[in-house]
């Protein structure tokens, strides 16, 4: 980058006499390098070469690259953030009221959230293996274990999956090592199509056996489900509230898994223990979740935070980092990652998982939220979003034609029939400021009718009365034109 | 001056009642038409989350963070982590509206600013890796070698291959195999090394019509470039192979020699380390993946396409692609950070940092050798390796007593203990974002404790919260959560 | 785990030819038409500004902050200053475009949210005050101060009086004082108090036709209200003076009592305090004034108005302005988060906030009675006074002393020496937002450090980077800035 | 605030059963609040009472307020976000193409400014009274007042005060205390229109005659000075580049003054020495500026930066705050407030201001802001500044009937007249997304024709070319209908 003020014809004549262009001419610095031109000459002189070159010698001559990489040319923090204020600066969710669904959501973040998570000693660590030079780390991995336990009921949670998907196939992976099964995983049809997406690209290739449990109106019917799992079934795999939004029996499905000597995997709303169950309480082996809502950002759906919990005695089977409490030489409580013989780096081929960079910064975010929000803000979340969805789901089937999908009551989201095809009506509101959806047209979900005029509408805390009754006046115009 | 109460547990300062105002009261009525929800699905009890006023929250955290090190604070040469500078204007630019707030089944027509930069990424990483298919989807460096892998099974089983052998050096990261493992492929690990490279006839010997892939760090975990790579690569063509560059070292690299031009056929990036992603105490990461084109095909989904003639940016399925290995796109946050990086540093600014990377890492090691001993050398790439095994055998003071005792200087250690081929490893990648003056004064610490009496090192650190926490125990009997004193 | 070298003076980090780009190039040619500066404006010299890579820079403040003690990170009972939490989600609210980059020469039109926000800004501190008359322009208390002087004088010059005294008690904050001779009054302090209120017979012996204002901080700055508050006001009014109340303690009566109930007519307040300002290490502050209807005319200018036909809101001038005392309207940033505040806690909430307050600094009070003399009785509003005097007379020890010592504890310690009327005066302010476990925590260090050996306590801090700097000559021969070793 | 959830008729039969409306109604906690009943009960026995009123009853009840103060009803995070974005979340210089001037102006502000300013331990800290709690802020204002002698070439600048208006009026107080003259000030009339309003109001009041030097054809001619200047002058004000944008001949000026025994006080734009002379090359006393140009959002024109420097032997007057350096009981380098005696806590009414709070956190911005860019950033802002509103006057001044008010070089604002009020042309650049301005029409300035039709034209660098274009078509158009 040279520096333009210099370039300009004519311009050097407003120039101060001091500023020769010799001083900058060529030697514009890099934003975030350092050496000067004195400091390098001693640099050299202490390795011992004479030009950076002869450093790269090392890289055989004919493999160096000869021209320079055909990259935008560089551009100032000023430039860059225009340019980025027109091409991000507009939109997100805040560009049309979100009722989107399916996994993630447009849940609020006190701002605490965002201003403890944006101290430097937190995101600009690496994960603490040094505890000495980590134990703010360390510690507040050690609150997010005990928040989730404390949320979910399981006896363990590890500190952090990627996102909620491979938290499921990670689960299933577990169980395999648990049970030793490795011929047959049941899930059921009810599950997040995404997640299903993950767990067929993680065994198809394994050849376990991927076994789909069918719904019945929009749930699993426990008795069909005693017909397909058997003694060679590793895990059955449930989502509670699930991808639909209704409530499934999973206090039965565990016990028909447990009955066949199968592990019962669930995947949770990380909100809903706020009015519903935990997973504890249905006596399951493995709970994973997508822990978004608890803290961060849509973001399109990445970074995201996998929660990943489980009985005690399987502790010593679980994939990823576990903080752990001890004490120092002097006695001092205080915390390191803790059975690290199951990881990676030192388990290697035989590690639990190839987990090695994991989600700390949300599993911190998550650990402020509840923090902050405490048991009686989880209820409110969980109890306002429901309290809406009914309110929504209310209004929504007085339009004439629209009706819900499945006729099961529901946690905050809900499949909406109506007599269009949702590729038409989706776009129709957003035209009026809405996005519902996902359109449940874009996944492979067997055993449905109508489904292209179907689509999900999930709410949240934030959603106001308003909004909602202009989603029903919005919905009505539309199935009327 | 240390708040020491505020470093209690969150559930030590909770006390019944206390709490903050976050959401308000409803403004809807109750849709009593609708059934209501069976009381066996309803909670059974409160959750025991714990009650603390806001302000409380603020002191603990802020607290809690001033007891880590980190590169905004300290000095933090942990080799193969890159711990270089992360920009702040990343940090503003991430939280635009449409990065931050985007759901991922919003639809097309209101990301094309996001989806947009998304493909100038894909198309970024092709250039700078040499290697045309891009896919941004593996939220992490381990992810993407799974998802590599899996492609390179899905290429091989395309073509009829049943290639089932993962073969890597035994300096590989633990990641290597693992990920190998987890896609089912039997490991396979080169045991010997001529003087820290790959041995070429090791490596022949274990070459066969079984050998899936070969996968190999370069600039390799000894902090060297394999200056044989391309007759590696060769070798692995000639058997069907594929090799698999682990791009864990890119920033030694940057427009200095690609992956495709020296044999590669896969890599990752690890975002988060080489584009400064930056490393948020243990994650999130991104680990794209770039392939050879006849590879693209068979990349995971979703990947961004450009319309040209419509200029429209849209989600697509490689045409043979092995699926999903995630949830949605990809870690999109991380993503922008380093497409922020490499906008602001151009194709030029990539190769300074890399060529200064490189300097700081040779300088650094000229500064040390004198006083410890460095196996592979007095020429490195980003990072070296060195080794306290000399000290070890006269005084007993280890390399782990050397990393402690640099946190009472004011400086984060570097990686020990790995790579595993050398013993007592002092792992150090200064980075291109550290001064001369920081190097000197890192050198200076090094040197002195070096120095120092025995008892002196091996009790440090003296000057930290807690020292030397006790592992062995702690793995015996694990506590991985608080629970109430009284149950 | 201090990084030393990066709290080095910027300027001994500096070395010439680094930088951050942070400018782009030019993109207009130069207009050749236009006659070009002459060179004698020009400069004549580069700037001497130190030249420090950007990753330099974040370390350096980022050590840097952590060698102070704030109200994020520890208990801060400064007396008079009510160091309240600062909510984060004001900080959060003040980034929003219209607030934080609005131009103030920007059109009405575009800025009508802002204005009905500082409308409502006015009438709610109308409101909590008592007096209808609002200005929010003054930039900190003592520039309230100020400002009510300068409208009272207006109000009396428009009345064609001359009154030129401006009478205050020995306890007052300096700015009082300092304010008043600044705007051209002569000040007269009353010397005498009963039993820390102020004197109604010396009042009285000053009060005549010279009187202008009476200036009276209620609660007062030993935390007492002034029981007598009402007779005090009739008295000047009696005498055609007027009754100003420094506000910087409202904390302690909001919702219970307001200076307009209690005979003042005029006011200014502390919103950096009472409303959370924060304090930003010294400011930025804002000083808003509350007068009675008869004062209002005489406010300075600018004034939001409101036209409630057409729901219109535009700045306006008072009819007898005293005019502008800064440039444009106020500390808009400073006043929104007032703003913020009043609307989260609403009229039940401050008045539980201070009751809290109250119930804090009472309940101090009461732990820490025994073992330090409070000269001023046992109960208190929001804050009380104690005083070191015994124990320096017996130990040697002072007050001073006793508050160096509270930082070891992790305690910032209380307001010392003042109000001067207390001899080695404690203030101590604990505010509604700290807890009970704090409040324990404290009183229990301080019991610990008053039983200390003296030696100890006087060779306190212990544990801070530095210890007792010598103030004394430093004002002798003043180094207010860093020059070059060479020149 | 009562908890709404229960509030809703019907809705407490969706509540588990365990969540009895006893624990909420009547005790939902306010949200900096701590205290438990328990621990109230506590807090009273210890200090013996049995209710609050007790602890009130120092009010004579007579005063005390019987009723709740009418206020609005307390909100929730989440409803005063979603408010606030609506009444806050558009506008702002991002509203419109900013070419707004007059003492403010819509500079660049790096990422790391906001950033390092952002950590609570500077945010919400005090004055740093207790110099051991407080180093780190003290050596940032030491950094700060260095940084800023460096800019002016003044010796000695204080720690701020509260913006550029009241800087310029402390500085006449404080030549009254250097040279004892309290009859007149001799002020230019191109001083900025609001820090003449702000010097009528400290000085109407004492009797001090405020005379005004008229300027001829936009700037103050000397040998006119020479006229007005006398043995009773305590200090003449100027400002450079003026409220017109023009140089003034500053040196000159002070010459005068100093040969009638008047001080030299000179209010420069912050930027300006980037590129043009800084205050001590002129040989003034007292140089004061604005600083929200180094790194301060504009916020409405509030909080600002008072920036005040002096020469040496003037240090003992000063108003505000001062850090000093100076050395610990151990003989360590560290930081203190210095020469307090001046100050009103210490010397009260006789204090050489009456500041308390300053401007602390802005002073803080500045000196990060100062940091980054550098000696060469500061180059790039004033040069790009300047270089852009040559660039727009260029343009601007070929359009039919439009033209520099002021026949002279300028920095990096001007005055432009057109053939119509600016009544009417600024509203129609505004529609068509456009900030010019400000209209000097709202000012008394006198001595000039025509005002009306004149208005403030300010570059920077962050207006792009495409951005400079487009205002001469518009207003090429405005003028045209
Ligand atoms: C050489 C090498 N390969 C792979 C990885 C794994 O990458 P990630 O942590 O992003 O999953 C690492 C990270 O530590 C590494 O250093
Ligand atoms: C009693 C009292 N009055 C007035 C002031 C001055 O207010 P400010 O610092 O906002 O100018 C203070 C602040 O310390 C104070 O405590």
């Amino acid at each position: 980058m040279k520096p333009g003020i210099l370039k300009m014809p004519g311009f050097c004549s407003l120039l101060p006499n001091h500023w020769s262009p010799v001083i900058y001419i060529g030697h514009f610095p890099m934003p975030y390098l350092f050496d000067t031109p004195e400091q390098r000459r001693k640099m050299f002189e202490a390795i011992g070469i004479q030009s950076i070159d002869e450093l790269f010698a090392q890289i055989p001559k004919e493999l160096q690259l000869t021209r320079e990489l055909t990259l935008p040319q560089p551009v100032s923090e000023l430039t860059l953030q225009q340019e980025m204020e027109q091409r991000l600066g507009q939109g997100g969710t805040s560009l049309k009221t979100c009722f989107l669904g399916g996994g993630v959501y447009d849940h609020f973040i006190p701002a605490v959230v965002d201003e403890m998570t944006a101290r430097g000693e937190f995101y600009t660590a690496y994960t603490p293996y040094q505890a000495e030079a980590s134990q703010g780390t360390l510690q507040a991995f050690y609150e997010y274990q005990t928040l989730i336990t404390q949320l979910t009921g399981m006896d363990v949670s590890n500190a952090s999956l990627y996102e909620g998907g491979t938290a499921v196939s990670e689960a299933v992976f577990m169980a395999m090592r648990i049970n030793g099964r490795h011929q047959k995983v049941v899930f059921a049809a009810t599950l997040h199509p995404e997640y299903r997406r993950v767990l067929v690209t993680y065994f198809a290739r394994l050849g376990t056996e991927l076994v789909e449990l069918p719904h019945t109106n929009g749930v699993i019917d426990p008795a069909k489900c005693r017909a397909v799992i058997d003694s060679e079934t590793t895990a059955i795999v449930i989502q509670q509230p699930n991808f639909f939004g209704c409530l499934e029996d999973v206090a039965a499905l565990t016990e028909i898994a447990h009955e066949a000597g199968a592990l019962s995997i669930l995947a949770f709303d990380a909100v809903s223990p706020g009015l519903l169950k935990k997973p504890a309480d249905y006596n399951v082996d493995i709970a994973v979740a997508e822990g978004q809502p608890l803290g961060t950002p849509l973001q399109y759906g990445g970074p995201l935070l996998g929660i990943f919990t489980c009985r005690t005695e399987y502790m010593r089977k679980m994939p990823g980092r576990l903080i752990g409490k001890t004490t120092d030489r002097k006695g001092k409580d205080c915390f390191a990652l803790n059975l690290q013989a199951r990881e990676q780096h030192i388990r290697r081929d035989k590690a639990t998982s190839n987990i090695c960079t994991n989600q700390g910064l949300l599993a911190l975010r998550t650990t402020v939220f509840l923090a902050t929000v405490g048991p009686l803000g989880l209820k409110q979340m969980a109890t306002l979003s429901h309290q809406k969805a009914r309110y929504a789901a209310d209004l929504l089937t007085k339009i004439p034609g629209v009706s819900l999908k499945f006729n099961q009551p529901f946690f905050r989201e809900f499949v909406l029939q109506t007599p269009l095809p949702s590729a038409d009506v989706l776009p129709a509101l957003a035209v009026r400021g809405i996005n519902v959806g996902p359109d449940l047209a874009r996944f492979e979900i067997s055993n449905v009718k109508d489904w292209q005029n179907c689509f999900l509408v999930a709410l949240t805390e934030k959603r106001t009365r308003s909004e909602i009754e202009h989603l029903a006046k919005a919905l009505t115009e539309v199935l009327k034109s | 001056m240390r708040n020491q109460t505020a470093t209690q547990l969150l559930f030590e300062m909770s006390r019944p009642g206390r709490g903050t105002i976050v959401f308000p009261e409803s403004d809807v009525p109750d849709a009593t038409s609708l059934p209501a929800i069976d009381s066996a699905f309803l909670s059974v009890a409160p959750l025991p989350l714990p009650e603390i006023a806001e302000p409380d929250v603020v002191r603990h955290f802020v607290n809690l963070s001033t007891l880590n090190m980190s590169v905004d604070s300290h000095f933090y040469p942990l080799g193969s982590c890159t711990m270089k500078y992360n920009p702040k204007r990343h940090e503003r630019l991430a939280r635009l509206p449409q990065a931050a707030t985007s759901h991922p089944y919003q639809p097309e027509d209101q990301i094309q600013g996001l989806l947009s930069i998304l493909f100038e990424m894909q198309n970024m990483l092709a250039e700078i890796s040499g290697l045309p298919g891009v896919s941004l989807h593996p939220a992490a460096g381990a992810q993407g070698e799974f998802t590599a892998l899996l492609t390179a099974a899905a290429y091989f089983k395309d073509r009829g291959e049943n290639r089932t052998r993962v073969l890597f050096p035994a300096s590989a990261h633990g990641t290597n195999p693992a990920s190998a493992a987890l896609a089912g492929f039997e490991c396979v690990q080169l045991a010997a090394s001529r003087n820290g490279f790959v041995d070429l006839d090791e490596l022949k010997a274990q070459l066969d019509e079984r050998t899936a892939v070969f996968m190999v760090t370069n600039p390799n975990t000894l902090g060297l470039f394999e200056r044989d790579i391309a007759k590696v690569a060769d070798m692995l063509h000639k058997v069907g192979g594929l090799v698999y560059i682990d791009g864990a070292n890119m920033n030694a690299i940057l427009g200095k020699t690609r992956p495709g031009d020296f044999g590669g056929d896969m890599m990752h990036y690890n975002v988060h380390k080489t584009f400064t992603g930056p490393h948020g105490a243990g994650g999130p990461g991104s680990g794209p993946i770039a392939v050879r084109d006849f590879l693209a095909p068979f990349l995971p989904a979703p990947i961004v396409a450009h319309d040209a003639v419509k200029n429209w940016y849209s989600l697509s399925t490689p045409a043979k692609s092995i699926g999903q290995v995630r949830t949605f796109f990809g870690n999109v946050g991380i993503l922008l950070r380093g497409y922020f990086y490499i906008r602001t540093l151009g194709g030029k600014g990539l190769r300074e940092a890399s060529e200064n990377a490189v300097l700081n890492a040779n300088y650094l090691l000229s500064q040390v050798k004198d006083f410890l001993e460095v196996p592979h050398g007095d020429r490195c790439m980003h990072e070296f390796v060195a080794s306290a095994r000399k000290i070890k055998e006269q005084t007993g003071v280890t390399t782990m007593d050397i990393a402690k005792r640099l946190l009472d200087y004011g400086f984060h250690a570097p990686t020990v203990y790995f790579p595993l081929v050398v013993e007592e490893a002092l792992m150090m990648e200064p980075t291109e974002t550290e001064s001369l003056e920081t190097l000197d004064a890192f050198a200076t610490a090094l040197r002195a404790i070096c120095s120092e009496p025995a008892d002196l090192v091996k009790g440090a650190p003296h000057t930290t919260a807690v020292c030397r926490p006790d592992e062995v125990n702690a793995a015996r009997k694990p506590v991985l959560c608080w629970s109430a004193p009284n149950c």
